[in-house]
């Protein structure tokens, strides 16, 4: 495993050599005259397992090998080889791509793909045999999520190196893009960061100074968070050793977003720097519909079905998943972060958001 | 206390299908019209085909008061060039119900020996006019008689009797009626009655004028007949209590494993004695003298059985797959066509065959469902599909498995000949779900299917193949392109050698 | 060159019911067994309601061997309190094909004439056994007969017959037979049938033990019975041509002017010369002496012309719509019910009365379609719902006119009564689509479901005009708060004037 | 028509008096006993027509008129009086709302909406009323896109009055969000705008310095773009007079972002200062999928339908909307702005963008 502090041009060196060696052992086989073979761990399902140690989903020993003798197989091959030298390219020369642009690249190579299904699929097969994220070699997806808060970053990417921006700049909050994902996080006053499912919510929070309020750093998920944003999230508590409180919808989808922020998602088992193990849900929770008397929705037939998928997740074993699942289904009700809004706009940060930090022992 | 009871009374069978003529076909003046040229037609073929006659039919539906919309009273001319009537028989096979030459125990196409009479009778009772039979034998004589029903008694009224010089020796037999009708209703199932016809007896010339003067002529495209049904002995299987007694009655046989020989269907010594000693019954028990119970006994003997040899197909006239082949490619002119004729069965005792085709591509249109045609004893069957037994097994099949998808042009073709065709009801247009039928029917269009699915497969395959091999040229060059540049080589390595053995690879 | 021609033969009709048994409803083993109960019932209810007696109907179905799976032997009895048959008109009642006390024009629940001898046939053809009667009128005597069919010559063949005294003045008969059967396969749709049958005959007992010894008890809860149908005259849009003639054959009238008086139903002098007039016939022509063609020309204005009075109902029997609601409110026991008996109407001069009734709520299952319930002449019809007029015409209405949504709890019984129900087949289970009898239909459940609509609008209705009143009282507080605390003002206006005029005006 | 001009407090002064003189009328009828009405312009189809000279869609002179003595009537406007309400006090206290959070506040007050769409509706109708957008009475939906370039602003909002940034300052892009929104432009060195349908593109463009090489303020649209951005676009072009050039895919949905942009939509014929009559679309044409032999699809049954609906469309009349309707139409196919990574990543930039700024006459 890499280092965490590592600096963004440690990590870029790093990407370059991995991809270097593998286009060799490639090129290695083929000079000898064999038709050359990939070994790489299996992503298929009976080979995820929940790790209790990472608390995440993490992949086992299996693994698979493909072969340029197979004729299925050697499309992929060339594919991932192609993919490997593009990438190799971008991270060299600092620039991004996002999944959609990647898709189109191949063209011009005369190597190219089905759908966009078979491009990702080919990128996630090198970050799995290299061990590192899409992000790691400047492959963005298209979301965007945003930030607010007293931290100080430096950033790493050509024409901005050694420039600083605090991230309380622009009220609307900073966009969680490249540029931020690889700065240098220099300085902060907060002490814990609070992660927002729905934008509304975020800058009701800054509006009502929750980041002075509750020295807190304010990340806007903008639904299910993109992997730039968990790695980011990751970051703000490995490196600078900040609690994390996630907010989310009280129903099973908005507790799995927290999920994945805490243990990560089965899709991505084979990297292993997304997770913030020891992040909070910290709402709204299914008591909270009953203690605070939220208006709610009745569960509909596919929350229910969600819900029991979630009771056989190993993820949920503990507390407070078993206790909130049980909530959910004895009353057959969910609510949004809104729903807070019945009593008043403000009630959300002036009693619920203190009360429930201060349940979590803050 | 004595209740004044119910007043009884005895009807003829003419009277009988008088009143309860809608069960024949005649509902309606729309599909009136459609039934009595459907039963001309089939006593037509009947007179023809058996007798090893390539038919010619011309038919002629005309009207004085066409062009006004609704029922009117149209002139139904129905020629052949068939074996013609015995003059004596000529009265009582048209104007007699329950008279006629179908009662046998081989394949004909009419089945209740009701049709044309039934025709008559509509024709007679909508419009008070006689009909005129024109017939001859090939003899030396035509004779043409204007007949009309006495319904209350069953017989036929002579009102006319001409005869005529027959130099030519014409033999045939001409029917023209009257009857009340409305063919602008019936039109589209009357055309594709006859073109469907034409699919499964591409032997015929059939010529239709219709009353607004257009011609419909479908041409004969073969010259050879499906072979002609012999009358045949029942089958063990298929007797009961009734037909049993009846030929107990009238055998001259002394015992019964005589007996067994004598009157059943490919039983020979051997089986009838394996069977005697089955059933309990001694080989030489006297047949005549056996009880009712014993009766009964021998009959669910035969029944359970197994024993017997099944029926041979020689009372039946299926088409045969040459015929059905030629039917299917004069018509739909598919890329692909597949025909079976299945071994002859029997349900009840009756014996039955079924023939499949399938075509796929050409004329045949892509559709959600597989197009389906249905013909028993080689008539199309055009109405109530969806209550066929046919439709439920077509419906059944996971076509998928056979590389068939929803969209793809395929119609299936069923044929199922017998001495008695298991119909859903009287109007002969829905084929009942009898286990053995649809057993035959499922394994043929089964049969079939696989070979359009190997047809499939293999195209499919050929293609696979090619591009086996290209794809060894074009991904090889690429991954030793870029992991040459990964590794910040300058050379490509060769893969020359790596390509050829690939190819040979692929070629073993 | 002359052509060996067909054989012909003839049969007897018994031979032809023999050998088309299926298009009676004897198809199959478990199809026999239903349509052999059913036939005896019917007979049972035709000897006692036309008559005035309250039927009670006890039926017993027995088998020897019990438990075993698929087709056994059964013996079926069916007992009834009926008018008896005349010992002389024994035989020929039951073991005679088309000799019945039902060919008359008057609403009878069989209207073939088959079905008893139908069964007893089946029973005859698949065990060999004869049937026993037991039938006395309520006279001295009560006579026993035991009979076979001889199929090959439509006869009775009386194996024996024995009297006994009868003392107690029984009337009614017993009928006891043994058939080839399958229960287990028949049970859902024999039971269905009787239960339907007590909701259409709520005046009958019957009970019903079945060969596991189970019994089954519908009992009568009305005790007056629908009027008794009279023999009636044919009503002159109904007349063919046959019957016309026949009637021709018969008349002892010298006149057209007496003639449609006699012999027509509903026909008076002044009706009468209204019609020769528009049919231009003198009056006093001689009937007999109408040539063929006058004849047709009668038949045709008797069918144009509309100034004869409409069938009345004397000939018919319908429930009445009294026991319709009370076998509705009984079996069903809706929220909401409503019957109507259409006026009687008439098809090709048939007459008939179609009968419907709703009923939403209550014990009526909630489901994606209506839930129907056929009836024609009392009888239940259980099989084939799909390919029946009144399911077309089921699914051609839109409910959602009459304020219906798919999944509300509503069913809907149709019930024809006739002289003559116009059966799509001789399994008696499709009625056909006749524009006549399809209309009355039509009408008929629209009329109920308007009913039924008023009745679920006016429930909405009320529930709305609840609504109205509290929106007032709600909204328009609110709106005076807000619009006061939005132009500064510390009093809120007083709204109580207003929302008093709101309320007045609502109420009126 | 209000002028352009207005500082953001005057703004919101004038939009305060509305909504006050607006509670007025109805307080002035009950208290002389009638049961009050209200009278606004018609929103309904045959009164929305498209004018040539605002080059927009506007409302005809139809009025309806709601009535509390119509029972159907009264929960609306007790709704729309209860909505004026809520905003004035939000405006007036300088917070934000979503519509969502709108949606659950009003249950606070029992007037509880049916669902979202039915409370939606009524922040229309108050627009159309007062004339103003709902942005203007700080209610903005979910969706955020993003602006980058050389641009210094001035915020407005609470706390950060007088604080200024350049928009160039977050390389990923500076969120459009309330406080965006209700700036004030102080300073740029720019001499168009360039607004871009995808957030890869965005980040492309800014990597490879179109700011600084066009001088180009960069404006990532997130697909249809939502209306705060659009009174944005509109704001850089109207108050700093620059030029507008849109980048969309190749579609009749891509050609239809630019066309609400340039003149609006029909759901929003009741508010006037969200488009940008003189913006133009510049690409990706029809036309350019020919020329640059760009990677295409096979246009689907729906977008020929699209394009149909689009010819009879008034907005469509003259070009190049109607040679590229009739080139889609002859060619049947469609690409997406990612098409020319076949070229490599910076063809675009390098080939593409030049060419087609000189054609417009740049």
């Amino acid at each position: 495993m890499r280092r965490v502090s590592l600096t963004a041009k440690e990590k870029r060196r790093e990407v370059l050599a991995k991809l270097e060696k593998f286009g060799y052992d490639l090129y290695d086989q083929l000079e000898r005259g064999i038709l050359p073979d990939i070994i790489m761990p299996s992503r298929s399902i009976d080979n995820i397992y929940y790790s209790p140690e990472l608390r995440q989903y993490t992949l086992g020993d299996k693994k698979i090998r493909r072969s340029a003798s197979n004729i299925r197989h050697l499309r992929p091959i060339a594919q991932l080889v192609w993919m490997a030298y593009f990438v190799h390219e971008l991270t060299a020369s600092q620039k991004t791509s996002t999944l959609r642009d990647v898709f189109y690249s191949a063209q011009a190579y005369d190597i190219p793909f089905k759908n966009q299904d078979e491009s990702d699929d080919i990128i996630t097969d090198l970050e799995t045999i290299l061990g590192c994220t899409r992000e790691d070699f400047n492959v963005f997806p298209e979301e965007r999520s945003a930030v607010f808060g007293d931290l100080t970053i430096e950033y790493t990417i050509p024409n901005y190196e050694g420039k600083r921006l605090n991230l309380t700049s622009h009220p609307d909050g900073v966009m969680i893009g490249p540029a931020l994902t690889s700065a240098e996080f220099i300085e902060t006053n907060a002490d814990k960061v609070i992660a927002i499912e729905k934008g509304g919510l975020f800058t009701r929070f800054i509006e009502e100074r929750v980041h002075e309020r509750f020295k807190a750093i304010l990340v806007f998920l903008g639904g299910q968070a993109p992997r730039s944003t968990r790695y980011f999230i990751r970051r703000l508590n490995q490196e600078l050793g900040l609690p994390v409180y996630v907010f989310t919808d009280a129903d099973p989808w908005g507790m799995h977003i927290a999920m994945v922020i805490i243990s990560g998602s089965a899709n991505a088992a084979h990297v292993k720097e997304l997770t913030t193990p020891d992040a909070k849900w910290a709402g709204v929770w299914a008591s909270d519909i009953v203690s605070y008397k939220l208006p709610s929705d009745k569960l509909e037939d596919i929350d229910v079905k969600r819900l029991h998928e979630l009771l056989r997740d190993p993820r949920y074993k503990g507390e407070p998943w078993q206790r909130e699942i049980n909530t959910f289904m004895r009353i057959q009700k969910k609510c949004e972060l809104e729903a807070f809004s019945r009593y008043g706009l403000t009630h959300i940060v002036d009693k619920y958001l203190p009360q429930r930090l201060k349940d979590l022992g803050e | 206390m004595e209740i004044i009871s119910q007043v009884f009374q005895e009807i003829s069978p003419a009277d009988f299908f008088y009143r309860n003529r809608e069960i024949a076909g005649f509902a309606n003046p729309a599909r009136a019209i459609f039934s009595a040229i459907r039963e001309l037609v089939e006593n037509s073929f009947d007179a023809t085909e058996p007798l090893g006659i390539l038919p010619d039919i011309y038919i002629r539906l005309s009207s004085n008061n066409e062009g006004e919309e609704g029922e009117k009273i149209y002139v139904l001319r129905v020629r052949d060039n068939g074996s013609g009537i015995p003059a004596d028989y000529i009265p009582l096979a048209f104007c007699q119900f329950l008279f006629s030459s179908k009662y046998r125990l081989k394949q004909s196409r009419g089945t209740f020996g009701l049709g044309g009479t039934m025709a008559i009778l509509y024709g007679q009772i909508t419009t008070n006019k006689p009909v005129k039979v024109i017939s001859s034998t090939g003899s030396q004589k035509i004779y043409e008689y204007t007949l009309m029903i006495d319904i209350e008694r069953n017989r036929p009224i002579i009102l006319d009797r001409k005869i005529y010089e027959n130099d030519a020796r014409w033999h045939g037999t001409i029917v023209e009626l009257s009857l009340e009708g409305d063919y602008a209703k019936a039109m589209p199932k009357v055309l594709e009655y006859l073109k469907q016809t034409a699919i499964a007896n591409p032997y015929a010339n059939i010529t239709f004028v219709d009353p607004r003067g257009r011609l419909y002529k479908f041409e004969r495209a073969v010259s050879n007949l499906p072979p002609p049904p012999k009358e045949t002995l029942p089958h063990p299987h298929g007797v009961d209590v009734e037909t049993l007694s009846r030929i107990i009655r009238v055998t001259r046989c002394k015992t019964l494993l005589d007996f067994m020989q004598e009157h059943f269907h490919r039983v020979g010594r051997h089986t009838a004695k394996r069977f005697l000693d089955f059933a309990g019954f001694p080989e030489d028990a006297d047949p005549k003298k056996l009880k009712p119970e014993e009766v009964v006994k021998l009959v669910q003997a035969m029944k359970n059985f197994n024993g017997f040899f099944p029926p041979d197909a020689s009372c039946l006239s299926p088409l045969g797959e040459e015929i059905l082949r030629a039917g299917i490619l004069k018509e739909l002119e598919p890329e692909f066509v597949a025909v079976t004729q299945r071994k002859p069965s029997a349900y009840s005792g009756h014996p039955f065959i079924v023939e499949v085709g399938i075509a796929y591509g050409g004329k045949v249109p892509p559709a959600e469902d597989v197009l389906l045609y249905r013909f028993a004893n080689k008539i199309p069957l055009v109405y109530d599909e969806s209550g066929d037994v046919c439709w439920r097994i077509i419906k059944s099949i996971n076509w998928r498995k056979y590389g068939l998808m929803p969209g793809m042009p395929v119609a299936i073709l069923i044929h199922i000949c017998s001495t008695k065709i298991p119909w859903k009801t009287v109007g002969k247009e829905m084929i009942a779900d009898r286990p053995e039928v649809s057993r035959e029917i499922l394994n043929g269009v089964r049969e079939v299917a696989r070979k359009l699915g190997t047809y499939l497969s293999r195209k499919e395959r050929i293609k696979r193949e090619k591009a086996r091999i290209s794809f060894f040229v074009k991904y090889l060059p690429k991954i030793a392109e870029f992991s040459a540049k990964l590794a910040g080589k300058e050379k490509i390595p060769n893969i020359e050698d790596l390509l050829r053995r690939a190819r040979r690879f692929e070629e073993s």
